[in-house]
């Protein structure tokens, strides 16, 4: 028998109870996943990307299924900062929760000007920087399409930022370069790194020949991103090997969590699956905890950037 | 986790059976069944293990029954892949079913007159609930639209359990030509509803909410709008609702609805951000109180 | 009765039988497929990149499943421009098949070479130019990678080309901006854009825990990016209207086939797909003339570019 | 198109059996039957219409049947989801078939003596051409191994159509415990075999090669190589083979092969391009005339 595999990880100051967290914009508030399981299981709960106002969102249809995976534009529809310190982070606190607090903005001032309330009503164990914000500065991209705007958020955020409080940046996978991206959000005072969120894409609906969702831009998310999500992961540790990075995009089973952890992330976050699966998170757990023991692991920390092991070396457990 | 929350089940089929242009799938499900008030629906994963079809497929619960330690019936009519593979299911499949989800039906207090409006398959929920308000000792009237007969939605049981049931067709192949709408004010008339109950397609209970307003009826729909989660995660669900503060929010459907009070739903601007709404485009806070924005209970779902 | 649609379609000099074209890589010589179906009936064959010497590709294994797609390592394995102007590119003539060859190479002028060989032995019905091809100049980075990098490879190739011989430039999903990209090729020449090729992305293996393919570099392909490709197709077509687009990236049926169509492109190539079901380009032909049929459309050309319809406008064929 | 290559066909199953640790599925499949000939494989497509998993999952044929116009069976082990779910599959379902693919063992003129040498699952193509050789009238030996008792392949047809049949286990479960390498040069002699058949894993070819080279036997082996398509179009399955005019090619074992003689194929350099393989890293054109670098028909499957 093999003894149970110790699961703690750690995130630059932040230690998890365990590695898998729930994606950011993909478990609600965590009071509609608290229905199907008890949060404080989890090693962190991503909130959905909070905005210094209110948000309305686009107009429905938000969503449209793709071949594993989805389309989704949804907005960032949320209550605002405010609210978000009143209502819904206490909740999380009230529950155990591990809370990173993810931030949005439409300019590094009002990124800053979430992270000083967050700092002020404490609460947040990390912040996750959400680059994949329209940047009204530059027509039609985000910040994370210029490494060099995505770096003035960071410093931002981190200028506002408390100082234990691990700040990271959420990359896009379709950035001009990943790396190059990463890199100047780590220059840019970044603790670790977030990857990845949504790709850009759409559908065209076959009836009425429109896109969808309306617009023409969506965030193509599922299983579907997995290999592209691992190979960022995979190629931003081999360039930048001591900055701790949450792996996510299409997680869905126990053995995709443990791609993604020796590709090189040290935590890995479930998104779209949640939707698919209301109890996918503890599953995913469950089943990497099961997969680590079979293998004689004892850390999961042992399999994290095992992928880069030179040809020949040991498989961790075996 | 709570005790009348939605739970995940896997859920054998007990039977499969053809209604007309629907399937009706029953499966035994006590943790559902037990836990069920009308109104609520349930989400199915479609596909099987592997498969590319990633997002469950909501339906009203039509049916509860004892049977087994509890079963759970919904109705279907198949549309895309995800309808046309569980038309394909049979006894003893396993699927994938969480539920009961969304709010129910408010049930009056008192032994009132309930007109029931449903447009096609959305008539499912009215059936569950018609028995509630039956034993409640409401009268029950029914309306049923479709397009055409075969798409009428339990003609037979809507006679038996009401006190009237008029039917309406687009093609006049059953019941009286024309939309639900042409037969509710005279069915309201006659039978001296107090309260009515719809469900549909959003048009129609647009529709019904301004009938049910003209003739100063409280009303209350259960809308259907594309879901990606069905469990208030994922946000695409939304619907301007106008709240308690006399604000519009973009309501989610799966579980600050699927029902609401007809007047607060914005049908007009259904498939839009109204402009007013909380958080619009170019919305401006309207105090520095944060507060005063309200967290009303419904958006917390 | 709605009449059989006239399936023709044009791309700059070169009018096609149907829209329907088998991808790069996908279709072997074209003599694997003629087992199953008459390549004549294809609106196009675009055979695998020729090189000017042959190669003999990566090591196996180069495939790895992954949700509704693969990541492919080939490696542009090849016979060389000599046999393949030999063997491959006169038996395509013979049967009937329109051939679009698609080049490579490690730099502007081995393209330009190869190019200027076909242009001698004539037969090629339009020049595909793969930029995916790691480019020696920029460690790690693919031609397509860089716009000008991609517009120097487009701009020899172009001067190498038979004058009435269409060149279209193959471009990346995973560009820095394939809306820069685009620009700078049809600037160099390019008489039309070929879109997308493969994303970058690997799997890891759950066992040995390796990168799969080896190298932990891939392509991803197949229906999981479809949303990036039509995304990709709609975006550029919105950017410039009158460059003749092919799209392609999991196209699986007719309906698939009309989403790239209304995004905008002219043409539209299966290339995964044929793996899976080697009569793929036939059904999908067929099932794309049937669904125009009930539309009621009377030309393909009617819903080129239909997605881009302002709002409230006619659908094409209602 | 021609008359003797692939079809793809939707074929009912016909039964779905259990053979110790194998699962058997014998589909109605005529056209694949009547063109098959041994060393062939088939290929099926997994998970149903709206399946996650794109590439299709290639088995050798096992046995062929003239019964309901012509039925094919392949063996198989679960691996992973792929063949999980065609373990589900049941009589009447239906299954999305592409065969027979690739080239088979090429038959001796005379009726020899034959050795045939099987690993696992891979011990499939043999019964087939263990019954074509015998109907030449050639002497057919069996040396089947496995890694345990529950593995070895058909042991009783093995029996009842050989002269003779040996069987090896990695734990001396049944038969002989040690490699099939370790019993074939005893029963090559004995059996006075003039030319070895293998199929299986291809660390066991390998030895088999090298085995029969030793004996001074010619060999056909049938290789496994992990496969995209089966047809030729993905060059995913490649392997190091010397051609005719002695230089290495990247040969894909799904059309041009999956039968090579032995001593072509690199074993030591499966997994790798070997440095003189035509057009590996750092190779140079051995000549300027283009016809020298040939064009062997193998390549052009
Ligand atoms: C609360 C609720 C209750 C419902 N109850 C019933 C019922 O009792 N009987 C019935 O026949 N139908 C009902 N529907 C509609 C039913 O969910 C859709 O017909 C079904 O999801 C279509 O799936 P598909 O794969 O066949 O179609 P596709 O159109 O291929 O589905 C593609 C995607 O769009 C979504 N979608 C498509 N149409 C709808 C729709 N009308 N509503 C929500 N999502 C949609 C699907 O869930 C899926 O994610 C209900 C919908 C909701 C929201
Ligand atoms: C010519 C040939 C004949 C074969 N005949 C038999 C047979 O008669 N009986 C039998 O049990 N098995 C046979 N195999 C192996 C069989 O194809 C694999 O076991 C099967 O594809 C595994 O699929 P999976 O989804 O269960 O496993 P997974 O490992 O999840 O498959 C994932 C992917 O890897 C590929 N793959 C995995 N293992 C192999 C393998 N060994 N060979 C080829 N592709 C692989 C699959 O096709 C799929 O694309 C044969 C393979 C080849 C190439
Ligand atoms: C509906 C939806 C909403 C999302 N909202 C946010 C968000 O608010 N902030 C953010 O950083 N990422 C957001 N994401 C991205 C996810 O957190 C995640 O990075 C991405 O979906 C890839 O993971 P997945 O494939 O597991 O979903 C959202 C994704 C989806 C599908
Ligand atoms: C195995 C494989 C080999 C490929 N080889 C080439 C190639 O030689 N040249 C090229 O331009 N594209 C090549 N491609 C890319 C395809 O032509 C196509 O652009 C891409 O796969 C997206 O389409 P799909 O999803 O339909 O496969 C290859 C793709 C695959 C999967
Ligand atoms: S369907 Fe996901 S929030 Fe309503
Ligand atoms: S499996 Fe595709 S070429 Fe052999």
């Amino acid at each position: 028998m093999s003894p149970i595999p110790d699961m703690r990880t750690r995130l630059a100051g932040l230690e998890l109870d365990n590695p898998i967290m729930a994606a950011a914009g993909c478990a609600g508030t965590g009071r509609e996943l608290a229905r199907f399981f008890d949060i404080a299981r989890l090693g962190a709960v991503a909130t959905k990307s909070v905005t210094l106002e209110p948000r309305a969102g686009r107009p429905a249809p938000r969503m449209s299924e793709s071949p594993s995976g989805m389309v989704g534009a949804v907005g960032l529809q949320g209550p605002g900062i405010e609210v978000f310190l009143q209502r819904d982070l206490p909740w999380l606190q009230s529950q155990g929760g591990t809370a990173v607090v993810s931030v949005a903005g439409s300019g590094p001032d009002e990124y800053a000007d979430v992270a000083r309330r967050l700092t002020a009503a404490a609460g947040a164990a990390m912040i996750e920087v959400n680059l994949s914000c329209p940047d009204p500065a530059a027509q039609g991209r985000d910040f994370a399409d210029v490494p060099a705007e995505a770096a003035r958020v960071v410093r931002a955020v981190r200028g506002a930022a408390e100082d234990g409080v691990p700040v990271f940046a959420k990359l896009a996978a379709d950035a001009a370069d990943p790396v190059a991206l990463a890199e100047a959000c780590v220059e840019a005072g970044a603790d670790g790194l977030s990857m990845v969120n949504c790709l850009r894409g759409m559908a065209v609906d076959p009836v009425t020949l429109r896109p969808a969702p309306a617009g023409g831009v969506g965030g193509v998310s599922g299983p579907a991103i997995r290999p592209i999500a691992v190979g960022c992961v995979y190629r931003t540790r081999a360039a930048l090997p001591e900055v701790p990075l949450i792996g996510m995009g299409g997680v869905q089973t126990g053995a995709d969590a443990l791609e993604f952890l020796a590709a090189g992330a040290s935590a890995v976050a479930v998104g779209t699956m949640n939707f698919a699966d209301p109890s996918a998170c503890v599953r995913i757990l469950r089943e990497l905890q099961q997969l680590l023991e079979e293998r004689g692991v004892d850390r999961v920390g042992d399999v994290v950037g095992a992928a880069h092991r030179p040809t020949g070396a040991a498989v961790p457990g075996r | 986790m709570s005790d009348n929350g939605p739970v995940q089940t896997r859920s054998p089929v007990l039977t499969v059976r053809r209604v007309d242009a629907y399937h009706a799938i029953t499966v035994v499900a006590p943790q559902i069944a037990e836990r069920f008030r009308s109104g609520q629906f349930l989400s199915v994963g479609v596909g099987g293990e592997h498969s590319g079809m990633l997002l469950r497929r909501p339906f009203a619960i039509h049916d509860v029954k004892p049977d087994y330690g509890g079963t759970v019936e919904f109705l279907f009519a198949v549309r895309g892949p995800g309808t046309a593979w569980l038309a394909e299911r049979r006894s003893q499949d396993l699927l994938d079913v969480v539920g009961p989800l969304g709010r129910p039906f408010p049930l009056p207090r008192d032994p009132v007159n309930c007109l029931l409006v449903g447009g096609g398959s959305g008539a499912a929920p009215l059936f569950p609930l018609a028995h509630a308000l039956r034993r409640r000792g409401c009268r029950v009237d029914f309306v049923l639209g479709a397009s055409s007969a075969d798409r009428v939605f339990s003609a037979i049981s809507a006679r038996r359990i009401a006190e009237t049931a008029t039917f309406t067709t687009d093609d006049g192949s059953f019941g009286v030509r024309g939309r639900v709408t042409d037969a509710l004010e005279r069915v309201a008339a006659d039978a001296r509803s107090d309260v009515v109950y719809a469900c549909g397609p959003m048009p129609m209970l647009g529709r019904v909410a301004g009938a049910a307003g003209r003739l100063d009826l409280p009303a209350q729909v259960a809308v259907e709008e594309a879901m990606g989660c069905g469990t208030g995660l994922c946000m695409s669900c939304v619907v301007p609702v106008v709240g308690e503060d006399g604000f519009t929010r973009m309501a989610r459907a799966c579980v600050d609805g699927p029902v609401f009070r007809a007047e607060r739903v914005r049908f007009d601007d259904v498939g839009t951000i109204p402009f007013d709404a909380l958080g619009a485009p170019g919305w401006k806070p309207w105090s520095d109180d944060p507060g005063a924005e309200g967290a009303p209970e419904r958006e917390a779902g």
